[in-house]
């Protein structure tokens, strides 16, 4: 129970803070800590598989693209820091993601939701082999077509030649 | 011996004929005219078969049906009727046809499209015969509409010149409208009787339970079911037969080649719509039995009849074009046979449709020989003087010219006329039919011999006239033997020895001596005396020097005979009211579609679906997609849809979160769906 | 309150810092991120009841979470790649600028 | 034959031709059209297959196939043929390869063309066969794609926008179709068009989709297909659409595409929303006498010849229409007999077969007088066309005759039942009806008229006469016209046994 304490407060306080923070190298940084913080949440629930995963394609991959696109598009090492937001359109955020918060708290806590199980179902990972390559295979081969075409398609986008083509 | 199971024969020949006339090349007319003639008379030779079949049993209709698809549990059927009506009337149209496609060899042989005219000319045949020999209305409207074809392929013959291409749209429009009634009176009585068999032993549509049952159902207004088909049905009636008020297409008809008139547009087609009336006349007269029904179908029959008889002798006076003269006073004689079915004898409408179509064929190939000769003069003000050069069109035009008017007993028009107006002065309804039949009979006598002297009398008025020359023997004798026919057809119904009429009824007529109806026949014989008088003495005596000068009545009334010359103002009337609420119609439905349907079908869709992100797009493909008209409207509703649109990427988002938290209070103070 | 609902509040908690991230920042990698964050909340929500919640076929929670992680992965990538063609095309990444969507 | 799938091989062969022929990329032209017409020709060969081996008896689905595709959604790849289907298929044979000769002349990318119809064939026929709403809005949607290509790349001037628009219209009206069915499925379980009309007709629909919610899916499912075929006032994409298309396309939006509207109607809409379909056929009624009276009228104002025709299709496809809902309206009335509502159903579906006919004759005639012209298609650019061309105009003359409803061709039978039948059902629509026989004889003879008659004119200037190939393709139509003209029996033997079934149980849940 501490152990989730702690997690979620790390999780949270690293959120929030990166995302108020005017300098985004330090902000992807912070995430980076979010990430690895919810993969330990994933640890500390029994899904090892899964806090691998998040491991390597959030605190790993998706962080390196993150960095190289804050690198890529400043112009100068200033840009890094960027302006302060419209006033107006950061109440309406607050106010926004208040509402929304309060409102999913709200249900949660509103809800009854039964008797919980005790310990988590036990899953090995061959388990899991055997159920991406027998029944969810096409959930797995359309996964696969997704990334082959994203990776191909940020590749050509971000590859476009430079003669004003949209 | 031919059976009714065998009367398919009848219209088979032509039809085959028809076939092989459009399959030879354009130059083949030796063989499609053969074939066409071949056909006709094989025609002619089984329906004196027939005839003679008919005339043994005269009071049998002996039916043979057959299945032509199966519907349901049942099956629509056809079948064929051999009764004297049927066989009188194919040997009539198969003799005359005959003699008209004879003529015809003559009149067309130079034309470049003969062979196609001769095709046409056996598909109107067998569709004509078609109408004859079937015993199931479905098979005669087939025919009906078939017959409406080859019509419209003859009038638009010269398709070439855009008169006669309007006409024979016109020709074919106007009886379309004549023939949706026909058609909504067919499916009432399909609907009414299950079937559209006219004879089936007891279960046709003629037969006495169906009938029964039908008159005793009151539809609307107080009128029977019987009321309602038999009128619907007339009007199909009135389409064909060139009545009052759709009598219009009939004289623009005469925009075909000459043997075209003759045959179809006085001999045979025209007669259908008399022959239907007189071939339903079991149902048309059901309703008389139900003394208290507001109006009887024969009623407005007899009434229509006897205003197109008027109407046609009235505007036939004051035309010049030799054959628009022969169509008005065919459309007066076929209200004389409406007029005589409408007052309860359909055998002397019968009776005068056997004679008329012997006569009024002659007329016709009469004109066409005189028109012939005159390289294509049709003006009877530019002809004159014929008499000299052209012998055997001259008499034989002139005893047909007697028979119309009805000269007294030697002429088949005569005695069949006598007879319409016999019984329409037995006709105890009204006897207004009557006196504007008598009134006919003076004006068909007055306008026929203004036509003859116009045309043979006198000398020539124009270079066409002076040069016309007596035509080949291939058209001068059918010209005689329709002649002949036309003395001899009226010995077969004189009021002394009804022997037509009696076939015609399968009982026997009673026949009432000459002097019983002695004191009618003289006046009328008085009326056509007057009027052969008076048109002699206005135009026989003093007769035009030239071609430009005025017409006699013309310099007494000029507004009248104007008036007349119009034809009583009705294509303009339709013009003015049906065609231009046409106009008006099919203009709506275009703006409609235009500005209305469009706009509003597409502005729902976008407000369903293309609201979004695509906005710009839809815009533009709903402006250049053929919305030209209603473009403004939509440009409108693009730019409001577009103003929603700020292209910000927060609004989107803040709207998509507030609306979830909008609709999770919703559905929690709602406490569930 | 059980473990169960405790997890459901920390994503929920996490969506709405995500949301408000991608709601107030006008820099498109920030609002990026913060959609990454809400997916996160997304994923937590997945684990925590095939933890916790009600016995189903043994491994469905987490299947899900790999494909949506998976996902989550590509939609990063093109999303950056996005951020990065933007950037060439007006040299700038506000979001602000970037309302070509505008009809 | 038992063994073999012939329904899948039906759909199936085209759809091989389709991938033949994308793969044949640069081929010359006549071996594209050649192949594209030979896999077009299966479906006709394989439609008088299952001809021989049909049982008219039958009334149920024949050569079923039936596999779990999706179990999870109680999805099923469901065939089945009945005597509409047969029918309909058969109609696809006829006109698809006709509509292919009418491209012979196309030498822009022919094998993509041929490629993407015999998608569009395949997804049609697909349409005719499926019996599980997922199979069948798969092919239904699938046909959009071919046609809007079709359309686009090788329409006229105003092509793209046509297409796009036909596309937006179709999809949109799809959409409220698909949710609709969405929640059918969702309180059924079923997508089966068997099931969910036995469930329908012992009123397990409307008690489970009770009030305001059953309407909408009705309604949802009703918008569907009344812009496919397109019923009034939802027509509006199909004047441009028609126009633009080039002739083959055409003929086949006309011939086939707007029949599976039609047959939705009578496959979907009618069983499985009985008395939805009786409650609003009072209103429905009128929409169709809408089409069939202002289509007539609005086609005499246009000048564009194929925006003519567009406009007699949708007053032609209106008939249907009216008979199917002059028998909803009628359907519980004291003393209905099945007589007239079987004859107004016999009605529909000859209308259905011999509208296609008819129309792709004479779309394709208008696609040899848009060649000749050059691309024109103004009524005033021609004139006196039967004094240089006969063969063309006899042989066009036939589907002008056949379309206005000339008896002893196709066009007349089917009208006449229909009429016959809704009669008895709503004298008063079936009365107003007759207008729009009238307005479609005025505008075509006025076409007929004008472009035929007279002196030559225009294009009509040295109009050369029919090649051999277009002389074969409207000979053998106008044969065909003249055959079932004279003898409808050949059809509704088919479906005779079918439709009697239909109306002998006209009752409401």
């Amino acid at each position: 129970m501490i152990a989730f304490v702690v997690i979620a407060v790390i999780v949270l306080a690293a959120a929030s803070v990166a995302m108020c923070l005017r300098n985004l190298v330090h902000s992807v940084l912070l995430l980076v800590g979010c990430w690895a913080g919810i993969a330990a949440f994933y640890l500390w629930a029994g899904a090892e598989f899964v806090a691998f995963a998040q491991l390597l394609v959030y605190v790993g991959a998706v962080s390196m693209l993150s960095l190289f696109a804050v690198l890529l598009t400043r112009r100068s090492f200033h840009d890094l820091d960027i302006a302060p937001e419209s006033v107006t359109r950061a109440t309406w955020a607050l106010l926004t993601a208040g509402a929304v918060a309060g409102v999913l708290v709200g249900t949660i806590l509103g809800s009854p939701l039964g008797k919980v199980a005790d310990s988590a179902p036990p899953v090995s990972v061959r388990q899991l082999g055997e159920e991406l390559a027998g029944p969810q295979v096409a959930g797995l081969l359309v996964v696969g077509v997704i990334l082959t075409v994203a990776l191909l398609g940020g590749v050509v986008i971000a590859a476009q030649d430079k003669e004003g083509k949209q | 011996m031919i059976t009714a199971e065998q009367l398919w024969l009848i219209p088979l020949l032509p039809l085959l004929a028809a076939g092989l006339g459009a399959l030879t090349p354009r130059r083949g007319l030796a063989v499609a005219s053969g074939a066409a003639i071949a056909g006709l008379v094989g025609s002619f030779i089984v329906s004196c078969l027939a005839l003679r079949t008919a005339l043994a049993h005269p009071a049998e209709h002996a039916a043979y049906n057959f299945t032509w698809f199966a519907l349901g549990d049942g099956a629509v059927r056809l079948g064929w009727l051999l009764d004297p009506l049927t066989a009188f009337m194919c040997v009539m149209v198969t003799f005359v046809g005959s003699l008209i496609f004879i003529f015809s060899l003559g009149y067309m042989k130079e034309d470049p499209n003969a062979a196609r005219f001769f095709c046409f000319l056996s598909l109107f045949a067998a569709a004509m015969l078609g109408i004859l020999i079937s015993n199931s209305l479905l098979s005669l409207f087939v025919s009906w509409e078939l017959v409406g074809l080859a019509s419209y392929l003859l009038i638009g013959f010269w398709f070439h010149k855009p008169e006669a291409a309007a006409a024979a749209k016109k020709a074919f429009i106007t009886t379309r409208i004549g023939d949706l009634g026909f058609l909504l009176g067919l499916v009432w009585l399909y609907d009414a009787t299950g079937t559209l068999l006219l004879f089936d032993n007891g279960a046709g549509a003629l037969e006495a339970p169906a009938l029964g049952g039908m008159a005793a159902q009151v539809a609307m207004f107080g009128l029977p079911v019987t009321t309602g088909i038999g009128l619907l049905l007339f009007c199909g009636a009135v389409g064909k037969s060139g009545q009052f008020p759709l009598h219009v297409w009939l004289p623009d008809a005469m925009e075909g080649p000459t043997p075209v008139s003759a045959l179809i547009h006085a001999a045979t087609m025209v007669a259908a719509g008399v022959f239907l009336i007189a071939r339903i006349y079991p149902l048309m007269a059901a309703d008389l039995v139900m003394e208290a029904a507001p109006i009887h179908a024969l009623t407005v029959v007899a009434f229509i009849g006897a205003i197109t008889a008027l109407m046609g002798a009235v505007i036939a006076v004051a035309q010049n074009d030799i054959k628009r003269i022969l169509a008005f006073s065919t459309v007066s004689q076929l209200g004389y046979m409406m007029l005589a079915i409408g007052v309860g004898s359909w055998t002397a409408a019968i009776f005068h449709l056997l004679t008329h179509a012997f006569f009024k064929a002659l007329l016709f190939l009469g004109a066409g020989s005189v028109i012939h000769a005159a390289h294509h003069e049709q003006d009877i003000r530019r002809l004159g003087g014929l008499k000299g050069h052209m012998k055997a069109t001259f008499g034989t035009f002139a005893i047909g010219m007697m028979a119309l008017a009805g000269v007294p007993f030697v002429f088949s028009g005569f005695w069949s006329k006598e007879a319409i107006l016999h019984a329409a002065h037995e006709w105890d309804v009204s006897h207004l039919p009557l006196y504007a039949g008598l009134c006919a009979v003076v004006l068909t006598a007055f306008y026929m011999t203004r036509l003859m002297a116009e045309t043979f009398f006198g000398k020539a008025r124009t270079e066409e006239a002076s040069h016309a020359h007596e035509n080949s023997a291939v058209m001068t004798v059918p010209l005689v033997l329709l002649a002949i026919c036309s003395i001899l057809l009226g010995f077969l119904g004189t009021p002394a020895h009804p022997w037509l009429q009696s076939q015609l009824l399968g009982a026997e007529v009673e026949a009432h001596g000459i002097f019983e109806g002695a004191g009618l026949m003289i006046l009328s014989i008085v009326l056509v005396g007057g009027g052969i008088g008076l048109g002699w003495f206005i135009y026989g005596r003093n007769l035009r020097a030239m071609a430009t000068d005025k017409d006699p009545l013309e310099r007494a009334s000029p507004g009248l005979i104007a008036f007349l010359g119009k034809r009583l103002m009705f294509d303009e009337l339709y013009a003015a009211t049906a065609g231009r609420l046409n106009t008006f119609g099919a203009a709506f439905s275009d703006f409609m579609d235009r500005q209305v349907w469009g706009g509003l079908v597409n502005f729902t869709g976008r407000f369903g679906l293309f609201s979004g992100w695509f906005s710009r797009d839809t815009d533009e493909g709903g402006l250049n997609g053929g919305f030209d008209a209603g473009s403004a409207g939509l440009r409108g509703s693009g730019k409001f849809y577009s103003r929603r649109q700020s292209g910000d990427a927060h609004g989107y988002l803040r709207t998509v979160a507030l609306g979830f938290v909008v609709l999770v209070i919703a559905v929690m103070l709602g406490g569930g769906w | 309150m059980n473990p169960l609902q405790l997890c459901l509040v920390l994503s929920a908690l996490l969506f709405s810092v995500g949301l408000g991230a991608a709601l107030s920042r006008s820099h498109a990698i920030l609002v990026l991120l913060g959609v990454e964050l809400m997916l996160n909340a997304a994923n937590l929500n997945f684990i925590a009841f095939w933890r916790y919640g009600p016995p189903t076929a043994p491994a469905d929670g987490i299947l899900f979470v790999i494909f949506s992680i998976a996902v989550a992965a590509a939609e990063a990538a093109v999303g950056l790649a996005l951020v990065i063609a933007i950037y060439r095309h007006q040299k700038n990444i506000r979001l602000q600028e970037a309302s070509k969507l505008k009809g | 034959m038992s063994s073999l799938p012939l329904l899948s091989l039906i759909i199936l062969v085209p759809w091989a031709g389709a991938l033949l022929l994308a793969f044949l990329g640069k081929a010359s032209a006549a071996a594209a059209h050649g192949l594209a017409l030979l896999f077009s020709f299966s479906t006709l060969a394989l439609g008088l297959v299952a001809l021989a081996g049909f049982d008219p008896a039958v009334t149920g689905p024949q050569f079923s196939e039936s596999h779990t595709w999706i179990r999870a959604l109680n999805v099923r790849y469901h065939l089945g043929l009945d005597g509409m289907s047969l029918l309909l298929v058969l109609l696809t044979g006829l006109v698809s390869p006709a509509a292919l000769l009418a491209a012979w002349k196309n030498d822009r990318d022919p094998a993509l063309f041929g490629a993407l119809f015999l998608l569009l064939q395949g997804a049609a026929l697909g349409v005719f066969l499926a019996l599980d709403f997922f199979p069948w809005f798969l092919f239904w949607e699938l046909s959009l794609v071919p046609a809007y290509f079709l359309i686009r790349l090788w329409g006229g001037p105003g092509g793209t926008a046509a297409a796009y628009q036909f596309v937006v219209y179709t999809i949109g009206g799809s959409a409220f179709m698909l949710l609709g069915f969405a929640a059918l499925f969702g309180t059924a379980g079923t997508m089966d068009f068997g099931e969910l009309a036995a469930l329908a007709a012992k009123g397990e629909i409307a008690r489970l989709l009770p009030g305001i919610a059953g309407t909408a899916v009705f309604v949802g499912v009703l918008l569907g297909l009344a812009v496919k075929v397109p019923l009034f006032p939802f027509h509006s994409w199909l004047p441009a659409t028609y126009a633009e298309a080039p002739a083959g396309a055409t003929m086949f939006l006309t011939g086939i595409m707007s029949k599976m509207g039609v047959y939705g109607f009578l496959r979907i809409l009618w069983p499985i929303f009985p008395d939805h379909l009786h409650a609003a056929a009072p209103c429905l009624i009128w929409l169709a006498l809408g089409g069939v009276v202002f289509g007539a009228w609005a086609a005499m104002r246009q000048t564009d010849i194929k925006r003519m025709m567009a406009y007699s299709s949708v007053n032609h496809l209106a008939y249907c229409l009216l008979a199917l809902f002059a028998v909803s309206y009628a359907t519980g009335r004291d003393g209905l007999t099945g007589e007239a509502a079987g004859a107004a159903l016999a009605g529909t579906l000859l209308q259905m077969f011999n509208h296609g006919l008819s129309a792709a004759a004479l779309f394709f005639a208008l696609g040899v007088i848009e060649e000749r012209a050059g691309g024109k298609r103004g009524i005033a650019n021609f004139g006196g066309v039967r004094t240089a061309a006969p063969v063309f105009a006899g042989l066009c003359g036939v589907a002008l005759f056949s379309s206005l409803g000339l008896p002893g061709l196709n066009g007349f039978v089917g009208e006449f039942l229909i009429f016959r039948g809704a009669w008895g059902l709503h004298p008063v629509a079936t009365s107003v009806a007759t207008l729009g026989l009238l307005g479609t004889a005025l505008f075509l003879l006025t076409f007929w008229q004008r472009v035929f008659h007279g002196p030559a004119r225009g294009a009509g200037i040295g109009f050369a006469d029919v090649t051999g190939r277009e002389r074969l393709v409207l000979a053998l139509l106008a044969a065909l016209m003249l055959l079932f003209g004279v003898l409808p029996g050949l059809l509704t033997k088919l479906f005779n046994p079918l439709v009697t079934a239909w109306a002998g149980h006209l009752t409401l849940p």
